[in-house]
């Protein structure tokens, strides 16, 4: 038998001044199931609870309705309350008759009354129809996983492990340091980057709480926030990691070549190597792609062989295989990082094929200490060091027609790096720089650009390139100077394209097995643009660096430390409360069709097989079923439902449809 | 004058309508006229063509001279990173002044009457006419006519003009197409 | 194969060694070329610029009559290929563009006669690259530049071939043995009628191209526009002494080296009629010993 | 339905009903008021965590039980709190204004608004203008019950509780 109490607050003046709360308490006391109604001057103050507690007791009331105002507002405080006075916090209901009605309603008084009784009844109805409910719990795994070994990935890893608690690095190439180990020297204040990235590779590999799974990739992500199962391919290297002193004597005597990687294909590694010599781990793997052996294999014959002869370990395997494990996660951190734009799409940038047109990274590695060139500036073709050198940038960037339509937001400011770098190196070389706009948000960016154009005599040329073609040993760029509003062409010896910055190719495809959303370009979605945005809509994945957007460093960086924040503070946690508000599936109206398990967002729906007999004869069907800690309570499924067998609790169809019918009524 | 008053709504929708194109995706990168073949002698780039039409100073673009020396390569519309057409938009500008009697290169414009008043009446293109008509009506009287006597020793010119055995067939289709422009103009 | 074949003003007497030298061609590789009786000018160059409709409807009645014979539109010029290639695009783009053309021409036109360039045929429907028996005579040793125009490849929902570096013509040429030399002026414009009614615009964009082709190290340049020969060929010698340059660059159709490929008479394929002289390089092919010859 | 009591359509005000979604709607009619943005006290808003958890079904049983109008108003598609459930809702209500269009309802009766929980003003713009609408409108009378024979159900229920 619902006993329900009705309790209408005058908010001060501010409800009482345009609604007749007394009179709303009056109507709704003749109200089917209500045995108490009142009026008082502020709920929600101390006395006005207490009016709440005792009337429970007093009218023996087992759901409760406030006519007040907002639920964001206090929904909370009435539960508590409720829960206080021995009720489930659940049978509660509120009526907002203050944003809702008083404050939008002001001098209709009439109009605004009959419609708080609506709003009133309409609660009534539906607490009519509450159950109680109980927040669940489940346990949390204490400890970590980071997805990509960048800068994003080490610093999230670092913060998480030196907050004490475990956390594991999964890297798909040989070794961890990501694209910022490519890179040469940092703006603004050009840092080299190998000498404030390599201590921090360093801490990583020797953190007492950090374990590095290089060489490995993500198979599988199941379970939910404080339970992930996750499902890790650890590659065959070839090499006994155990066995391996990272001698490097393999890679010396290796007569198997494939392009380096690393360094943009400008020159060939051994097949059995180390990405760069700073490598951490520093041992190497075999590519089985280029190595002679592996390839020889392929033909029936068996040859070379000659790392296992050479190494003094006796670490070479070449019988290893793939390893599948699975490892488990309280929390995820996904810091995949970016991949460089192709520019070969643009014809008339010769479509890749011009030797002396490269992309920022390709320069990153011509003008390395360490890199085919030790450092020097010279052209790809013929190793002359370039006399002129035109940079364009918006390669792929902000042109929805050929590439992205986004800005990519670094490329501004790594030019400007990569022409004072050239103006330093080769002081006799004219550098240009064709710009659309010049984009330098950030502390001591715009300074450093105009130390660029003043100090180092870049010259800026406003507008986009339209053709660059190879002329005898040079190459013409064709531009217009769209300040002076004339066509301008620039002989010149080689050509840098500021590529734009887009997701891994694979983006998508990550997105899918950790269950997170991505948008139409590839990035990961964070849960807010501006109020969450290291968090997913994922539960227990977080965001970090570039693989959410384009990024530089000082930024990758501070989000890195934003979600390592966020992992701490869930792992901090025994238990984690659960909503109860979450989809339930009655088996015995379930036909198994599956269409909700299609329209969950959180993958929270699976479909399960059951017996039961079934005139006389035990058979065995399929039900959907939802887990109850991964569904955040939206209700796709409960409209996708064809048998009404999903409903969402505290916003079921029959408490839906209640307040519908109490309205309706009161228009007769 | 303010620019207000110089910016004219009617003819920017006019513009639109008849060339289909969204000026105001434009974002005056300058691509368009970096590729130009004719850029450099032109009074104004196709950017600051484009930068007209987007800003309503659409009388402004009719009257300028590369509307009229654009050769129709395309060259723009394919590379813009925005996808206008720019090139249609500098046809529908000429369309558009020649109806109001702006004509920026008389030479050019003289060169096209001629052409259509030859196709028209002969359904065909006659060589000699358009060199002969071309030179009287633009004053260079000789201009090409060096080329002529190589051009009949190598047989390459007809001097008996081809006469169609529909020339009505081809006059209808002048008077019903012009008369389809006059009307979209008209519908506007 | 057949095909409606629509010439166009300019092979009628500038073109004409085009006209020739396709004729020759197509007649030795089996295809048959139909020609529209009573076809008119498309309009190219002048039309469109003066009126929508026009522009759409001259070239529109050519197609209308093929479709009447239910053939596809073999078409050498490059101008006219666009013109009637745009009518075709945009008459099946939209049902009201159709009824108003087909209103304008008085014969019904549904698009499904396609306006096809004679090169695109070529490359792509003959392969006649891959047949190298049909070689008698290997083009070894001929170095050419391509030059494709605008016409040809943009826009590009009327182009047939890459809109930068397209290579339907450089595979033809590479099939017939010749070398064919990178350069960066495949598509640029040359300016086309800007010649004649602007001298002094048109002129300089002709004079970049020779200038480009001249540096490339090339022995001539080849093409597959009436337009882009009148200007590189006719206008070579004049833009050359202006300068005091002898480009001595002969420029022809990609017909005239398909029948020089077949081995057949210079005269037949009009390449005598050329204002550059072009005999003699294509006499020296094949030749052990260089012999210079043929007309001036 | 001929006896039907709210026939008379002089100085007739309509009741509409607003399924706001919490995350988006619900909080923008919250600034609305917080706002003090005026807006006709036809309105009455119904709470759903989600757009995508309102069943068609709600919408008809809102009309067959006599109501003049009925808004679904949710985040606006890309934003949903949920990723995904207003995607769902547009697809659903879009056939669903088509249904009821069939049936004879005026499409001004039954609205899909995107309203995000900044956008107080618009709640007011929106709900303001569709209040006018169905105040030319009319009551409306498609697809109701018989509202007579509901009363006295009611009446009956009430009496015996």
């Amino acid at each position: 038998m619902e006993r329900v109490g009705v309790f209408v607050c005058h908010c001060g003046s501010n409800i009482g001044s345009v609604v007749d709360c007394a009179k709303v308490a009056e109507e709704l006391r003749n109200y089917p199931n209500v045995v108490h109604s009142v009026d008082y001057k502020y709920m929600c103050s101390e006395p006005g609870q207490n009016l709440i507690k005792e009337a429970v007791k007093e009218h023996n009331l087992n759901r409760v309705v406030v006519c007040s105002c907002s639920p964001r507002m206090h929904e909370n405080t009435f539960r508590a309350c409720v829960a206080q006075a021995g009720l489930n916090p659940y049978m509660f209901e509120m009526a907002n008759i203050r944003e809702h009605c008083s404050w939008v309603h002001a001098g209709h008084n009439e109009e605004a009354t009959a419609k708080a009784i609506d709003l009133a009844k309409m609660a009534v109805a539906k607490v009519c129809k509450n159950k109680e409910l109980k927040k669940g719990h489940s346990p949390v795994t204490k400890r970590a996983l980071v997805v990509g070994g960048g800068i994003a990935g080490i610093q999230a890893a670092l913060d998480i492990a030196n907050n004490g608690y475990q956390v594991d690095i999964l890297e798909r190439t040989p070794s961890i340091g990501g694209k910022m180990a490519q890179i040469d020297k940092t703006f603004p204040t050009i840092d080299c980057s190998a000498c404030i990235l390599t201590p921090r590779m360093v801490e990583a590999s020797s953190h007492p709480n950090i374990k590095l799974i290089t060489f490995a990739e993500l198979e599988k992500v199941e379970g939910y926030v404080g339970n992930f199962d996750v499902t890790i391919r650890s590659k065959a290297r070839s090499v006994d990691m155990s066995k391996c002193t990272g001698c490097g004597t393999c890679m010396t005597k290796c007569p198997g070549k494939a392009d380096d990687e690393f360094n943009m294909n400008l020159q060939k590694r051994p097949a059995i190597y180390t990405p760069f010599p700073q490598a951490i781990p520093n041992k190497p793997v075999i590519d089985r792609e280029s190595c002679l052996k592996f390839k020889s294999r392929k033909d029936g014959k068996d040859v070379c062989g000659i790392c296992a002869k050479v190494c003094p370990a006796g670490a070479i395997d070449y019988e290893q295989e793939d390893e599948i494990f699975v490892e488990h996660y309280g929390a995820i951190v996904m810091a995949t990082g970016y991949d460089q734009f192709d520019h070969s799409v643009y014809g008339e940038y010769g479509y890749g094929k011009y030797p002396d047109v490269i992309s920022g990274l390709h320069f990153e590695r011509l003008v390395n200490a360490s890199g085919p060139t030790m450092g020097h500036i010279v052209r790809p073709s013929d190793h002359k060091e370039p006399k002129t050198v035109v940079m364009v940038k918006c390669v792929g960037s902000r042109d929805p027609e050929h590439g992205k339509s986004y800005c990519s937001r670094t490329c501004c400011m790594y030019s400007a790096k990569q022409a004072t770098l050239i103006r330093d190196h080769c002081p006799d070389t004219k550098v240009y720089i064709f710009y659309m706009d010049v984009r330098t948000p950030g502390k001591g960016y715009d300074e450093f650009y105009n130390r660029t154009r003043e100090e180092y005599g870049v010259e800026y040329i406003r507008g986009r390139v339209s053709k660059i073609y190879q002329d005898g040993e040079q190459l013409i760029v064709k531009g217009e100077d769209s300040l002076l509003g004339r066509p301008v062409e620039i002989l010149a010896d080689m050509v840098i394209l500021a590529d734009a910055m887009i997701p891994q190719n694979d983006a998508a495809k990550m997105a899918q097995i950790v269950g997170i959303g991505y948008d139409n370009d590839g990035w990961f979605t964070e849960a807010h643009a501006k109020l969450g945005p290291v968090e997913t809509h994922t539960a227990g994945i977080f965001l970090a660096g570039a693989c959410q957007g384009p990024k530089d460093i000082p930024d990758t960086v501070a989000q890195a430390g934003a979600a390592a924040v966020k992992v701490c503070g869930l792992l901090s946690k025994d238990q984690l409360e659960t909503d109860p508000c979450t989809s339930e599936i009655d088996p015995a109206l379930c036909a198994g069709c599956g269409h909700c398990v299609g329209v969950c967002p959180y993958k929270a729906i699976s479909l399960e097989t059951i017996e039961e007999r079934k005139a006389g004869k035990t058979i065995s069907r399929q039900v959907a079923k939802v887990n109850a800690s991964l569904c955040q309570g939206c209700g796709a499924c409960t409209v996708t439902c064809r048998s009404s067998a999903a409903n969402l609790n505290h916003f079921t169809n029959a408490q839906i449809l209640a307040e519908v019918d109490a309205l309706c009524q009161t228009i007769l | 004058m303010t620019l207000q008053e110089m910016q004219n709504q009617e003819l920017r929708d006019e513009l639109f309508l008849r060339s289909q194109v969204d000026v105001t995706k434009c974002y005056q990168c300058g691509k368009c006229t970096a590729g130009c073949p004719v850029a450099e002698h032109m009074d104004y780039g196709p950017r600051q063509v484009m930068r007209m039409a987007q800003m309503g100073l659409v009388e402004e673009a009719m009257k300028t001279k590369a509307i009229w020396l654009c050769a129709t390569c395309e060259t723009c519309s394919t590379r813009c990173p925005k996808g206008v057409e720019v090139a249609k938009v500098m046809e529908t500008l000429r369309i558009m002044a020649k109806e109001r009697g702006y004509i920026a290169e008389k030479n050019i414009d003289k060169f096209n009457n001629i052409y259509n008043t030859i196709v028209k009446s002969l359904g065909r293109m006659y060589e000699p006419g358009l060199i002969v008509s071309r030179n009287v009506a633009t004053g260079h009287l000789f201009q090409d006519t060096s080329y002529g006597i190589p051009y009949l020793a190598k047989q390459k010119l007809n001097l008996v003009p081809h006469k169609p055995k529909n020339s009505e067939e081809i006059k209808s289709i002048f008077a019903k197409a012009a008369a389809m422009d006059e009307a979209e103009r008209g519908n506007r | 194969m057949e095909y409606a074949y629509y010439p166009g003003c300019s092979l009628d007497s500038t073109g004409i060694e085009f006209n020739l030298s396709t004729k020759a061609v197509a007649k030795a590789f089996g295809i048959q070329l139909v020609e529209i009786p009573d076809w008119n000018c498309c309009g190219a160059s002048a039309a469109h610029s003066t009126s929508h409709w026009l522009g759409l409807s001259l070239p529109a009645r050519n197609l209308a009559i093929a479709e009447a014979a239910g053939l596809d539109v073999a078409i050498p010029c490059a101008a006219c290929y666009a013109r009637s290639k745009r009518a075709e695009v945009e008459v099946c783009k939209s049902e009201e563009t159709r009824a108003k053309i087909e209103e304008i021409i008085g014969r019904p036109y549904k698009g499904e006669s396609k306006a096809r360039a004679l090169l695109d045929i070529f490359h792509r429907d003959l392969g006649v690259y891959t047949d190298k028996n049909a070689l008698k005579k290997p083009l070894a040793g001929l170095k050419v530049v391509t030059y494709y125009g605008c016409l040809m490849v943009r826009p590009v929902d009327t182009g047939f071939d890459d809109p930068e570096d397209p290579i339907s013509l450089d595979e033809i040429m590479t099939a017939l043995g010749a070398e064919v030399v990178p350069w960066g002026f495949k598509t640029e414009c040359c300016g086309a009628s800007l010649t004649a009614c602007r001298p002094e615009v048109g002129f300089p964009m002709t004079e970049k191209i020779l200038d480009a082709a001249k540096k490339s190290g090339a022995d001539c340049i080849v093409t597959a526009c009436p337009m882009c020969m009148a200007n590189l060929d006719m206008r070579q010698d004049q833009i050359g002494k202006a300068k005091n340059v002898h480009y001595d660059l002969p420029v022809y159709y990609f017909t005239e080296l398909l029948g020089v490929a077949l081995n057949m008479n210079n005269k037949e394929l009009g390449i005598p009629r050329h204002f550059v002289p072009a005999e003699a390089l294509v006499n020296k092919i094949g030749q052990a010993k260089t012999t210079e010859g043929g007309e001036a | 339905m001929s006896n039907n009591p709210v026939e008379k359509t002089e100085n007739f005000e309509p009741k509409i009903l607003v399924f706001a979604c919490n995350w988006c709607t619900y909080a923008g009619a919250d600034l609305a008021g917080v706002s003090r943005l005026q807006y006709p006290p036809n309105v009455r808003v119904l709470r759903v965590p989600c757009s995508c958890r309102v069943n068609p079904q709600f919408v008809v049983r809102a009309f067959q039980r006599g109501i003049d109008g009925v808004l679904v108003a949710g985040c606006h598609p890309g934003d949903c709190h949920y990723t995904t459930g207003n995607y769902y809702t547009r697809r659903r209500f879009l056939l669903m204004t088509r249904m009821l269009e069939y049936v004879g309802i005026d499409s001004g009766r039954f609205q899909t608004r995107w309203i995000s929980g900044s956008e107080g003003p618009k709640f007011q713009e929106v709900v303001t203008e569709m209040t006018e609408i169905i105040r030319q409108l009319g009551p409306n009378q498609k697809l109701r019950d018989d509202v007579t024979i509901e009363m006295q159900d009611f009446e009956e229920e009430a009496v015996n509780e």
